[in-house]
Order: C-alpha cells, then structure tokens, then sequence
C-alpha cells in the first residue's frame, strides 16, 4: 500500500515538473524566437537600402531584357503577318 | 518415415500456439488497415508485415539471429532508426508559420498535457490493481499521447522496450485516426462564435531565421534539457540542412531515399516486437485504452489552451487551432482546417494550425526528455 | 637499407603466390565477362572487382578487420544481403502471368528437379572418391540449378560458407549463358508442331488478386515450411508494397536505391570469398560442372512437364516455357520466347513464360527451405 | 563404405521428400490462388454494376475525347492533302 | 524539491564547462563557414553540427552508447565510411583529361611533397619542445597538405585517431581555402610569361582507355603498394562502374543516395571528435598550422615542378596546372583556370588542369599507402 | 636528446622513401599509361575500318531520316504559307 502510494506521488511530481517544464521551455522559446525575429527583421531593414538599390538595378537589367524580348517577338510577329 | 515425421513435426501448422494464429491475424489486420482504410500506411504496412513475420510458429526471424531481430537490435535497440527519422521529418518540416507566430508553441506545449494524464492514468490504474505498470512503463505509453510516432519508438526502447510493440501499434493507430478522434472533442469545446474567429494572415517569415531557429532551439535544449538533445538535434539537424539551403543534395537524400529505407526497416523491427507471448497480455489492452485517451485529452488542452489565451491577448486565435498541437503533423492540422470550413467554408486555417503542429512535436520531444531524466 | 628492404618485401610482386596471381586473372576475367560480354554485370562487375581486391597480397581486405570482410560479415554472414536484394526482387516482380495462368506454378516445381539431381550428383562423385562434399555441400551446389542468386547466397550462407563464393560465380555465370545453355535442350526435347503451339491469350488480373497473392503464399509458407519464410516473406514483403499501391514512395526506394546499394556491397562481399586458397580447389572445379548439369537438368524437366500437363489437358501448354521454370529472370522466359518465334514469328511466348518464371523463383526457395530444415 | 552408402541413402531420401514438397506446395499453392481468383471474381461482379456505371461515365468521356482527337487529325490530313 | 534539484543538476547550464562553451561556439564557428561563406558546406556543415551534438554538457551523444558515437565506431573505425566515399569519389571522376596527358602525373606527385615537408615540420616541433607529435601523429598530420578529405580521415584513423577531428577540421576547412591560399604562392613563383603559355588542346581518349586505366591502376598498387589498395581499390571500382556503362543504376546510386547518405554520417561522425577535452588542445592550434603550411608547400612544389618538366620538353607545360596536383578537386583545378584568365582572357586551362588534379588524389592516397605502410 | 635525434632520422627517411616512391610509382604511372593508349589507339585503328563502314552506313540513314524530316518540315511551312 505505501509503495503504491510513493508510486502515486512520484508519478505525480513528474506530472507537475514535466508539464511545468514543457511550458517553462516553450515560453522561453517563444520570447527568444521573437527576439530573433525582431533582431533580423532590423538588420535587414538596416541592409535593405543596399539591396534595394542592387535590386531595382537587377531589375532594370530584366526589364531591358524583356523590352529586347518584347521587341523581337513583335518583329517576328510582324514578318509573320506582313510577308 | 523418420523423415516425414520431421518435415510434418517442422510444419507451422503442428507448431503453432494459439497466440500465434491470433497474431497471425492482428498482422493482416494492420495489412487491412494500411492498404484498405489507408491507416498510416507508411508504417503500418511493414509493422503488419513484420508482425506477420514474427509469429510464423518454428520460423524464429524475430529471435536470436532471425533477420528481423537483428534489425531490431541494430536499428532500435541502439537508438538508430528513430533518431534518423527524426532527422528526415526535420528536413521535411516548415518552421515558419511557427515562426510568423510563435506564441502558438504555447498550444503545442499545452496538448503534452495527455501525455502527463496518461501517465498518471497508468500509475492510477496499477494502484487500483487492474494493471501492473511501472513508472516507467506508465511514461513510455504517455508518450503516445504526444502523436509523434519516433518519439514514441525512441522513449519505448529506452524505458520499456517489453511494451514497444503496443505502444507503436498504439501511436501510428491513433495519428490514423486523428480525424475521427479530433472533431466531436473539438466541436464540444468552442462555440460557433469562436470557430468563426479569422486569423490575420501570417508574415513572410526570411530565410534568416529559418535557419537560426533550429540552432537557437537546439541551443535551449543543451542548455537546460541535454536528455532531450538527441531526438530534438537530429530534428534541427534535418531542419537546418533543407533550410541552409546549401547542402540540397544532402537534404534532398534525408528527404527521400534515406527516410523510406530507414521507414522500412524500422517498421518491419516494430512488428518483430508484436511476439505473441509479449503482445497477448492485458497490459496490451491498457495501453490501447489509455493511448486513446491520451490523444483525447491532448486535443481537449490544446483547444482550452487557446481559448485561455484568448482572454488575454487582442490578436484572438481560433481554439480549433489548438487541437493540432498534439502533432501528429500534418493530419491535426489538416482537422483543424476542416472542422473550421464547416462553420466559414472562406476561413481557412490550415497554416495557422502549421504552427502548433510542429510546436507539437518540439513539445512532446521535451516531454520525453524529460521522462528519459527521470527515469531513463 | 632496411626501409628498402621493408618496402620491397611488402610490395605484392615480392609476397605474391601463384594462387593469388591467378585469381587476380579470374577476377580479371570476371570483369571482362561483366564488362565486355555483358553477363549479368550488376552482379559480376562487383563480384569480380571483389575478388580483385581478395587476392591482392599483403593487403588483407577480404579478412580480418579488412574491409571486404566487414561487408561479408554484416551483410552476407547475417543472410541480410540477400534477403533485402530478394524484397527488391518482389517490389519488381509482376505475378500477374502466373495469376492468370495458375497451373504453370507446376512448371516452376518440375524445374527445380535440377537442385536435386544436383545435390545426387554431388553425393555420387563424393561416393566414387572424385570430390569430397558433404551433405550440405551437395545442397548448396544444387541450389544453383534454381537459377536463383540472392537464393545460392542465402543457402551457401548457410550450409557451406566455405563454398559460397564459387556457388555465386557459378550461380551468375550460369543465369547469364541461358540464353546459350537453355535452347538446343529446348529443341532436343520437343516437336516443331509442339513448338507452334498458340496459347490463349492471358485474362487481365485484378489488383486484389494481386493484393492477396503475396499475403497467402506467405501463409501457406508460414503454414507448411518455416524455413523457407525469411526467403519468401521478404519476397513477398518486397511484392505486396508495390501492389499494394499505398507505399509508393517506400517501394520506389526499395527497386531503385535500396536494391542498387545492397547489389554493389552483396558483390564485393561475394567476391571476397574469391581468395585463391579457398577458390582453387578441385572442388571448385566440381561446382562449376556440377551447376551446368542443374541448369541443363532443370530446364529439361520443365519442358518435359510441360509436355506431361498436355497429355491431361485440353488448354495446351507451349512446351518452351516449360524452361522458363528456372527462374533466372527475366532471360529464361526471354528465351523460351525467342525459341518460339524461330518457328513462328507470330508466336510471343513471353507474357506466358512469366507465369513459370516467377514461379520457379518460389520454387527454388522452397526447395531452398527444405534443405535447411533438414540440414541446416 | 558403409558411410558412403548412408550418405548415398540419405541424399536418396532427401531428394524424394524435397522433390514430393515442391511438388505438393506448389500444387496446393495453384488450387489456392485459382479460389482465392474465383473468389474475388464474384465479389467483383457482385459489386460491379456500380463500378460500370462508373466506367461507362469514363468511357464516353474517354470516346468523346478520341472523337475529337480523331476529328482534329482527319482535318488536318484533309489540309495536307487538299491544299 | 529534491526534484527540482535534479532538474537542474541535470542541465546543461549546470554541468557545462568552459571548454564545452567554447566548443559550441566553434561548432557554430563551422556552421558559418559552411552556410554563409559556402566553405565546403556538404562537409562542414555536418561536422558542425556534429561538434555541437558532441559538446552538449550531460547529453552524452558522443560517448559510450552515443548516437555519434556508435557512427563513428560503425563507419570510420572500421574505414568503411572513407573508403565509400572514395568509392563515390571514384564514380564522379573523370580520368580523361589525365590519359590525354599522362606526363601531368608527375604534378601530382610533386605536390605531394606538401605532406612530407608537414610531417618534417611536425617531428621538428616536437624536436625543438614545442609540441609532442609521435611519428604516426606527424604522419597522419601530414595527409593534410593531400587535400583530400576522406583520404586524410582514413589515414588519421588508422594511425591518429585522437587527432582525427582537429585533421578532418582543418582538411577540409583548408580545401574551402584554395581559391584564397594557392593564387599568391603560384603568381609569386611564376613568370608573366609562363603564365600566357597556351597548352595543345586535349585528344578525345576512347572508351575503352577509361575502363582499363581503373584496373590497371588498380593493378600497379597491388604489385608495389599493397597498402595503398582499399583507398585505390574503392576509388578504382567507383571509376569502372562509371565507365563500363554496363552498371548505370549502380553508378547512379552511389553517386548520389549513396555518396550523399554516407557523407552525412561521415560528417556528423567525424563532429564528435570535436569534443572539448579532446580538441581544445595545443596539438590542434599545431594541426592548424601545420596543415595551412602543407598545402602552400604542396602548391609550390607542384609549380616548381611544371617549371622543371618544361626545361626537358618541348610541349610546355603552363606552370599554373602545377598547382592543381594537390588535388581538392575541383577547387584547385579552377584557380589554376582562373589565375591563368588573368593574364590571358581567352587562355583556359580548366581541363589541363583536371590532369594533375586528380593525380593528386592517386598520389596522395600512395603517400597515405606508404605511411600505412611504415607505420601502420 | 638521442631519442629525438632518432625520431628526427626516422622522419627523414620516412621522407626520402616517400617522396621517393610516391615518383617512382607515378612516373611508372605514366609510362604504363601511355603504353596503354598506343596499343588501344593501333587496335582501334585497325578495326576501324570496318567501323567506319558502320558509321557511314548509319549516318547515311540518318540522313535519310534528316531528309525525309526536312522535307515535312518545308512542306508544312509551305503549306501554313500558302493555303
Ligand atoms: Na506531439
Ligand atoms: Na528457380
Ligand atoms: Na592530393
């Protein structure tokens, strides 16, 4: 009968700290992937002028090229119908 | 004539114990249940196969230097098999909508409550002398209630590998059933005007923090819980190399020809545990019954836990949400998703549920963590 | 002076035995065969590459700690290899002729009279003092006239270890010169209007019979002779996830990567057992004659039943695919194909001569079954 | 001598009951699968009414796309031919 | 409370000491390189994440019956991991740039003088009091001017293991360094006109010259270098299943699930020599050095001996080639193109230098045999 | 001392036996090979006679095939043109 009570009461105190310990390490973990994200978020944003300004020019480079294929595409359209 | 007698004495058929046509049986219906309702196939074709194996009477493959025990002891018995899935559903996991949302970890760390009911279930059930489990063995069939198959293997090996067995036919059983064992529990605890509640649309989460974040978490785990370091590093390991996105050839292995050659072994080791002699106990009933509930009452405090959070944040979630943080990934999700159509056929929650589903699996790797400290 | 004289008496010219010189060539030869001839390269390439590196003197990789003998003990000594090669012989195997067709399962059974005319053959040179084999011996060399490899190494494995890489070789050899062994038995033994026969067309099958079939041939193993259900549970594993057609990914993996993997380590493994001073022995030379005799045997026999069934039956049998029996799949009903259109170019055999192909599979596994349950 | 006859005996006997089982596997092995095919049969039929409809559904669909694709390549060898 | 004091007894912030702190923070270290830098991340990012795995206070993952640890015992204390990727290694190489210009050899050979001139160094240091390298340490230390990577981690386990980690860090580290380590050494020891020198392009090399080459190799080591024989054996099967054509599946399968499996625990396995005790030693700062010094002396002696070849041959040899033949393919191969593009933009020599390349992985393999040999 | 003066021997010779042989096995290498490519390029040289015959004969079909695919080709062009 005392055995089985010990059982209970360990089985018991591991519930406790078991779940108290899920929740104890989740909610650290909530706090510190938030201030991962906001921490990111901000160097990005501090790097971003740069990679913005690199991008508008990739950008800019893809829009000449899709004019030029615009263009030749119209070209071959043309021929197409006026020959 | 001496000959015969040998060839007829060596049949099955004169061998054969009556638990063994009975397994015989429990295997085909695990086929059944794979091929027919489609129950988890993946697993539950080689564990009915290997289950089938295991009871062929005078064949011995799940025995001393049988095939099957031998996989046994390579893959499971040392920690193998589990840990490597765990490292493939790494890579297949998508941390961010977990990551757009962090709070929802909260949900999945709720739903681990089934897994602490059941243990105390077990425990409650031997003081009452209808079963006879130790501490250990109450902990091992607990981890059912996390859903998540490897953690389930992985914490059975370690603590009761008697009862590996039924507490893998339980779990993989049970994340089949997910969508019949999940609504009616969902729909009894929230209201219309809760399941109505929409979400507002998840960030875009960078590829930055996809990849700090398995670090990050792998770190929190060394720090304060170095028993769960195991299964939660192949998981960031897995994770970190598909999100790196600078070993693709690696991940993409992980990913398929790794997971499926290491799903069929240890499914065919898991069957060779569903032996006759330790399968037919009442213990085996026990822990289907408390399983069961265990899922039950992981469902029930994933949905409280949300309403609960409900009341003290303005940005509400939809408790449906919660449900999926039992894991069970991505099938409780999936649930949620549905169940919240029929009320809003436009209110799609299926990401949102992404969150907990895999905060899920984080918290029932804890969970087990923390049985293997105490009792490991 | 003495790092000289060192260096010089490690070089392999300076510990060379002739043996080792002259396995070195048949290792050689083996990959000209592999490479050049195109016999059976999946199996012959390694084999012979592995018996290069056995006979290199000095460097001791087929024993001890060496690396080839590691292969040969965790995957050749465990029956691993060959029953994970034998599921991916299943996940490719179509039993669909054989469904359709039943009754050419007894094609299967005739031919494998060639392992025990095999094993009698053995005994008898045994008995006029020529070669010295013991039971076991017999057994396993007769095992290569089921034209079966993972099945000779399985056995081999088991009952004469010593014997197993010239069972391989001759196992693989012999698979590879059906086309040249098989045809003039098949004209010897039958008549160009038997030859002419037309065989009705074959009905389609359903996949529940093909669901079923694996399951219940697994039964009547496990029912009728245990030591055959590592070999056809495996095969029957290997079958039903491909038919099953819920596994898809898992069986993906078994026909192509799994299966590639274990070839080219069940090979080099092989050909570690290729070392000149267990290789070159008269025995050897007794297992090379003694496997044609079986491969020439068995396919007399099934052409012969086929011939015998006729004589019951209004649905005539085209006696060519009676040497399909074999096995050796697919080359056997290749050739019972191509023999037929030699006299009818509008004949195509093929999809008949699958049904006793396949079922000379089971067949030599049962018979491989039997031997080790009395001997082994 | 006398060892060898045993031996002789013994690879006798072995060869008649190996030979007697392949023979009798296999023979019950066809009179299973020929009832289990049997079997299924029926039960398919039984259940294939529905399954026709089904199929016939399919069917037309199926015909009616062939009867396009053929209308399509008939047209197009009229345009090779008549033009 | 006695609980709780368990609980915290039990983490890691607890338990850790310094050493271990660091050791994370070089894991993390290497997990930089790897995915910001891209310094060889296929390895590297395993063996950091290995190194934090290692290194986690009380989690015991690389001791005992650690996952890591049972890696590393199943898959390098064996050599079996190694001598697979060598295999795979030996499957993705092209020896047809080599065979048209075999004089490119000596290149090879020169370049291995790197690791000579290491061990020298290293039996100095100890010479002089600084550090205490047994022979086999400084032999094993020296493999690294070979940049090559399973080559280093072979022999290091062979003759060094507790050095292994700090070896296969600074490998591989140091082969992700070329593009910045070779370029000053090779404009420093060659002229603006030895560098414009444009080479005869390459002859198309047969078929057949590509499956003999493998063999022939294979041949040469067993007669002379019997030690040599696992490392060039397994690089010379990969290669002939490569070229034979007649086993495209098993080529296809080693050189990507097979390859790309075994490197992941190759990775990982070599991570958890990174443990603290272990590594944080003054050897490994020794190592460090070391290695950086073997390969600039291996560049150098590669140039050095391009210059030489060209004073006795007419056909000119552009002497940035030379410094290709410390192997890393492909890396090294590259700079040496790119350095050559430099002073002449329309001058490639990428395939000239793929000659020397993979000679340095024969020579450096033979340097390996040769300290077996001596010391093994 | 004279422990560390035969350590240091030892390295050297280790050396000079190393470097040594790593050259004569490649140099060794490189005869073996080229030996080897002369007598596979005269084999093939006289074999490739009938090679040759063999590749013509199967690029004349080709180009065949090339032709008969041309004149599709312009038939179709001529056809979309003109009808
Ligand atoms: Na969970
Ligand atoms: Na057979
Ligand atoms: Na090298």
């Amino acid at each position: 009968m005392e055995q089985q009570t010990d059982l209970i009461a360990e089985a018991i105190t591991l519930t406790l700290f078991g779940m108290g310990f899920v929740f104890l390490f989740l909610t650290l973990l909530v706090f510190v992937t938030k201030l991962m994200s906001v921490v990111i978020q901000k160097m990005n944003k501090q790097s971003s002028p740069k990679d913005d300004v690199h991008h508008s020019d990739n950008l800019s480079l893809k829009d000449e090229m899709d004019e030029e294929a615009k263009f030749v595409i119209e070209q071959a359209i043309k021929m197409h119908r006026g020959a | 004539m001496d000959q015969l007698n040998l060839l007829w004495s060596n049949t099955g058929l004169n061998q054969m114990v009556p638990g063994q046509g009975l397994m015989l049986l429990v295997g085909m219906l695990l086929l059944y249940l794979a091929i027919v309702k489609k129950f988890e196939p993946l697993l539950l074709l080689p564990i009915g196969f290997g289950a089938i194996l295991a009871n062929i009477p005078g064949a011995g493959i799940a025995e001393g230097s049988g095939i099957l025990h031998v996989f046994y002891v390579v893959g499971i018995e040392s920690g193998a098999f589990p840990l490597i899935i765990f490292m493939g559903v790494g890579a297949l996991t998508d941390f961010g909508p977990l990551l757009a949302n962090p709070k929802t970890l909260l949900l999945g760390a709720a739903a681990q409550f089934g897994i602490f009911a059941t243990l105390l279930g077990a425990i409650g059930l031997t003081a009452l002398g209808i079963f006879d489990f130790s501490l250990k063995d109450a902990a091992a069939i607990g981890i059912i209630g996390g859903a998540d198959g490897p953690t389930s293997i992985y914490v059975a090996s370690k603590l009761a590998p008697d009862l590996l067995g039924a507490i893998a036919v339980a779990s993989y059983s049970y994340m089949a059933l997910v969508p019949l064992i999940q609504p009616p529990i969902m729909r009894a605890l929230t209201t219309e005007k809760e399941r109505l509640i929409e979400m507002v649309q998840l960030r875009e989460v960078s590829q930055t923090e996809k990849i700090i974040f398995p670090i990050m978490l792998l770190m929190l785990v060394a720090l304060l819980l170095p028993d769960a370091a195991p299964l939660l590093g192949m998981f960031a390991f897995g994770n970190l190399m598909k999100e790196s996105g600078v070993v693709d050839r690696l991940s993409d292995t992980v990913q398929n020809s790794l997971i499926n050659t290491v799903t069929i072994f240890l499914g065919l080791a898991v069957g060779s545990k569903l032996m006759a002699d330790s399968f037919l106990q009442s213990e085996t009933l026990g822990i289907l019954v408390l399983g069961m509930i265990a899922f039950a009452i992981g469902t029930a405090c994933g949905v409280i836990m949300a309403k609960t959070m409900n009341l003290f944040s303005k940005n509400k979630i939809n408790p449906l949400i919660g449900s999926a943080g039992v894991s069970a990934v991505p099938m409780a999700a999936r649930v949620s998703n549905k169940v919240g159509l029929e009320s809003n056929p436009h209110n799609f929650l299926l990401m949102h549920a992404m969150g907990p589903n895999v905060a899920g699996v984080i918290g029932s790797a804890i969970a087990a963590g923390i049985m293997i400290q105490f009792l490991g």
